[in-house]
């Protein structure tokens, strides 16, 4: 086709991935660019389809708990949670109210440091080479430190079982908690110094990638994309789940839904989370840590489908489980955030600079493991 | 000093929660939305389900997210689960306006598995539809772009996720599988 | 002018607070005494013969299939020396496959199984990576002695913490 | 601060070097001076596939730091001396994984990074995942665990440092 001047031009196509440093694990990207002009984007995915799904039909229970930690891999207790909230809710149970607590500080906490990994990674996408991930691993290895103490693993937890969770949290859980806090809101304000008001930041984020609200929705977008738009939906306050109805937080809405208000929304989610965990420490009662049927672990749900979603850091996880009334579940479909946010990643990059490309990747803090299970 | 073993055996909560019913009001405005779909209804723990037949379920879709009463516009999940002889997807909708969901479904027999794509009406359905269509098989009819999302070219024509297809074997590791070139020097490849 | 002496003085505070850096192979991060380590089996010193029987629980739910476990009858038991009647004859864990996840600690009835703190166990060989009987009473024993844990049948299973590990540093 | 000994099958604490009198001072055969010199600059091609790579990220970044033994990331394979192969190998994978490891220049060494790449780990009955990375390329060191400490990581670089030392003493065939 000819250009402007009557030259000859020929769209390029740009191949990303799946290796790729800044693609947040095994992700392929098609780029169709004229000149620096990216003009469309197709997104390859299933370079890590494990066939969770698949594996959740034979195995039980208490072994699924383990593959879902494996889902996304950054937010091991929300994974683990949305499962046994599933399990619970065919059953009709509910997890002790000490046990709700645990959970609500363990997946908070998972919150944080899955946004301190998001904060590392996007530092590196927008070219703080290594200085801001250093800043958020800093942050983050305090947190698994808490982590370890309570469950045993640093990622791999399967801590929180269907009916409860798995043990009693150490006799020092509380204080250390609050010393942890601490310190990750000198972290944060530090982390927040190095990258939010940053002029060079501000250039490479400031409206990139812009989602707006409507799209945002039709996409099925989630999570601090969707917040980032300005549509006020958090799960936790939509649908409040474990013990959210008792606590005041916020949510923090984006105005524009460009890539700076994704990566703000995030960190002002830190806070928020801090605030949570701290109403959750002071309100904690004492008490069971488990209901009957999670000390054997032979749950066995009656025959029936339902649907459970839940806040996780990259937005709303959701499980639908469907029973026939065996020890293993009959299929288990599993909404992954980061797959319907990846949906909407070729309306934002169509038209952008291809060097911004990766920043409105990075900006959707995408865990190929979740995208492809 | 070892820590002490925590053994906590506190009242254990034996009574059952009641079990959750979904809203009655939802309940009947979808019956009346839904009237003259020749649609099933049902519950799913605490959500309506309502099961249209298929070839109207575009229709019932957009009738979901344009009606002013159930405003449905955000598309929470499609989930493709193999029964018996029939596929069913299940349509978990969600209004962000008025906060409400229910839940649609649609059946599609296992010899004629053409279910009508509904990309129209959410464009988040898009990959929800691509992966049902490889994982189990079912045809999306509509949809612009049905390849393979999550698989390879390997698997046209199998479909991993239906009840039939088998499991892999573990092979353990013995000294006669073990590959010994980590014990050889290293050559150019 | 005030930015650049500003950010001196970051520079100059971040220079002087403490590295957190551990010097890895002489020391080594704080260990949580509930660490999922690799599993290992644990000993009766008290009969002076494993505390397994051999009752394939943990095979059976091990979602992995990475442990393999034989029985066979006790000859203590004829002796009336142990209450156990039967004993585990061959035990083996693929290493290379288990996720210290922890369930085969979980449904021991025996409390025969525990998660020590071993995990620096790479290899040249995969073959290197299958814990044989002997391995796993070799790191059990080892396990036990630093932790202090005492085996005698009968006793109620282990409700909340694993008790505590030796971690270094 | 207590040292750590790590119960070791394979090398019994041999001495590799021939220490010279003068302090500083080491000599040997040439072979083994080129393998010194290798094993004190491994780069590593930084290739995450799944959860161990948040482990593997975790050993370069501030607690454990691995810049300590001379190993920089480096994001091309071309300069590249070791992969590691950090997650689950699924067959749709494979093939550019061979792709990266011709790519690198030998000599070169593979680490199989926690049990979903050296056997499958827990997802060895799925249809689509590759039961191994050895399946398709040479593995020289096998790390298990899911995922991996970053000190077990460590652990497995200082073997793989031991193992390029041993390869300079052993005569090629």
């Amino acid at each position: 086709m000819a250009g402007e001047r009557g030259v000859e031009t020929v769209d390029m196509l740009l191949n990303m991935g799946p290796q790729h440093p800044s693609t947040h694990g095994v992700f392929r990207m098609i780029l169709k660019v004229d000149g620096e002009r990216v003009e469309d984007a197709e997104a390859v995915v299933g370079y890590l389809h494990r066939g969770s799904e698949k594996l959740c039909e034979r195995e039980n229970y208490r072994q699924i708990i383990t593959l879902f930690d494996r889902l996304d891999y950054i937010s091991n207790f929300n994974n683990e949670l949305v499962f046994c909230l599933a399990a619970e809710k065919l059953m009709g149970i509910e997890a002790p109210e000490r046990a709700q607590y645990i959970r609500t500080i363990m997946c908070e906490l998972n919150r944080i440091s899955s946004h301190m990994m998001f904060y590392g990674a996007y530092g590196t996408d927008v070219g703080v080479f290594a200085t801001a991930f250093m800043y958020g691993f800093r942050e983050r290895e305090v947190i698994q430190q808490v982590f370890e103490a309570v469950s045993g693993a640093r990622m791999m937890h399967s801590y929180i079982r269907v009916g409860g969770v798995a043990q009693e949290v150490p006799a020092d859980f509380v204080p250390r908690v609050r010393a942890v806090l601490s310190g990750l809101k000198r972290g944060i304000e530090e982390c927040d110094r190095l990258l939010t008001r940053n002029e060079i930041f501000l250039g490479r984020t400031r409206g990139i990638g812009v989602l707006s609200a409507q799209d945002a929705i039709d996409y099925g977008c989630s999570g601090p994309v969707l917040r980032a738009s300005g549509v006020p939906l958090d799960v936790r306050a939509a649908e409040p789940y474990l013990v959210y109805d008792r606590f005041t937080f916020d949510i923090p809405l984006g105005k524009s839904g460009d890539c700076w208000d994704r990566y703000w929304v995030r960190m002002e989610e830190m806070r928020q989370s801090i605030s949570i965990i701290e109403q959750a420490l002071t309100q904690m009662p004492e008490g069971a840590i488990q209901t009957p049927v999670a000390k054997f672990g032979f749950v066995k749900p009656p025959k029936g489908d339902a649907y459970v979603r839940a806040e996780n850091p990259r937005g709303d996880f959701g499980v639908y489980l469907v029973s026939e009334g065996k020890e293993t579940p009959y299929r288990v479909k599993i909404r992954a955030p980061s797959f319907c946010n990846l949906m909407a990643l070729r309306q934002m990059v169509r038209g952008s600079y291809l060097a911004d490309a990766v920043v409105i990747l990075g900006s959707l803090d995408i865990v190929l493991g979740e995208v492809d299970r | 000093m070892p820590e002490p073993r925590p053994v906590r055996r506190g009242p254990e909560k034996a009574e059952p929660v009641a079990p959750v019913r979904p809203d009655a009001k939802m309940e009947a405005l979808l019956k009346e939305a839904f009237a003259g779909f020749g649609a099933a209804f049902g519950y799913a723990v605490d959500e309506v389900t309502v099961t249209a037949p298929r070839e109207r379920i575009v229709e019932a879709c957009r009738l979901a997210k344009d009606d002013p009463r159930l405003r449905f516009d955000y598309l929470r999940c499609l989930a493709v689960t193999e029964y018996g002889d029939y596929f069913q997807a299940a349509y978990l909708l969600f209004s962000t306006a008025l906060g409400h969901k229910a839940m649609l479904k649609t059946n599609a027999p296992k010899d004629d598995a053409v279910i009508p794509s509904v990309m129209g009406v959410w464009r988040g359905a898009d990959w929800h539809e691509r992966e049902g269509a490889e994982l189990f098989g079912v045809t999306f009819a509509g949809h612009p772009d049905l390849k393979h999302l999550l698989l390879f070219d390997e698997f046209s024509g199998k479909y991993p996720m239906r009840k039939d297809f088998p499991f892999e074997e573990t092979v353990d590791w013995t000294p006669e599988n073990d590959r010994p070139w980590s014990r050889l020097p290293q050559e150019g490849s | 002018m005030i930015g650049l002496l500003r950010a001196m003085g970051v520079t100059l505070k971040t220079m002087l607070r403490k590295p957190v850096t551990v010097q890895y192979p002489d020391a080594h991060l704080p260990i949580s005494p509930r660490m999922l380590g690799f599993p290992a089996l644990l000993w009766d010193s008290a009969v002076d013969e494993p505390a397994c029987v051999g009752c394939k629980v943990c095979e059976r739910y091990c979602p992995t299939d990475c442990i393999s476990v034989t029985m066979k009858d006790n000859p203590l038991a004829k002796e009336g020396k142990s209450t156990r009647r039967k004993m585990v004859d061959d035990f083996q864990i693929r290493l290379e496959r288990c996720i210290l996840c922890g369930i085969c600690v979980e449904v021991c009835n025996f409390e025969a199984i525990a998660m020590t703190d071993y995990h620096e166990q790479a290899d040249i060989s995969r073959g290197g990576l299958l814990a044989t009987k002997d391995d796993l009473f070799r790191m059990g024993r080892d396990f036990q002695q630093r932790a202090g844990i005492k085996v005698t049948p009968g006793t109620p299973k282990l409700e909340a913490a694993a008790p505590p590990k030796e971690g270094s540093a | 601060m207590e040292i750590k000994v790590t119960p070791d099958r394979l090398w019994k604490g041999e001495s590799l070097l021939h220490k010279s009198g003068a302090p500083g001072v080491i000599t040997g055969k040439s072979d083994e001076l080129i393998a010194m010199a290798r094993k004190s600059s491994l780069w590593p091609l930084t290739f995450g596939l799944a959860c161990c790579a948040i482990e593997m990220i975790s050993t370069y970044m501030a607690h454990h730091d691995l810049d300590r033994f001379g190993i920089v990331t480096w994001p091309s394979p071309r300069q590249s001396d070791v992969m590691i192969v950090a997650g689950t190998v699924v067959k749709k994978m494979a093939e550019p994984i061979k792709l990266l490891y011709e790519q690198m220049p030998s000599p070169k060494w593979v680490i199989a990074m926690g049990s979903c790449a050296t056997c499958g780990g827990p997802y060895t009955r799925s249809y689509s995942v590759v039961m191994g990375v050895d399946k398709i390329i040479p593995v020289d060191i096998y790390v298990p665990g899911c995922p991996p400490r970053p000190e077990s990581l460590m652990d497995a670089l200082i073997k793989l440092q031991d193992k390029i030392m041993r390869e300079g003493k052993t005569p090629r065939a």
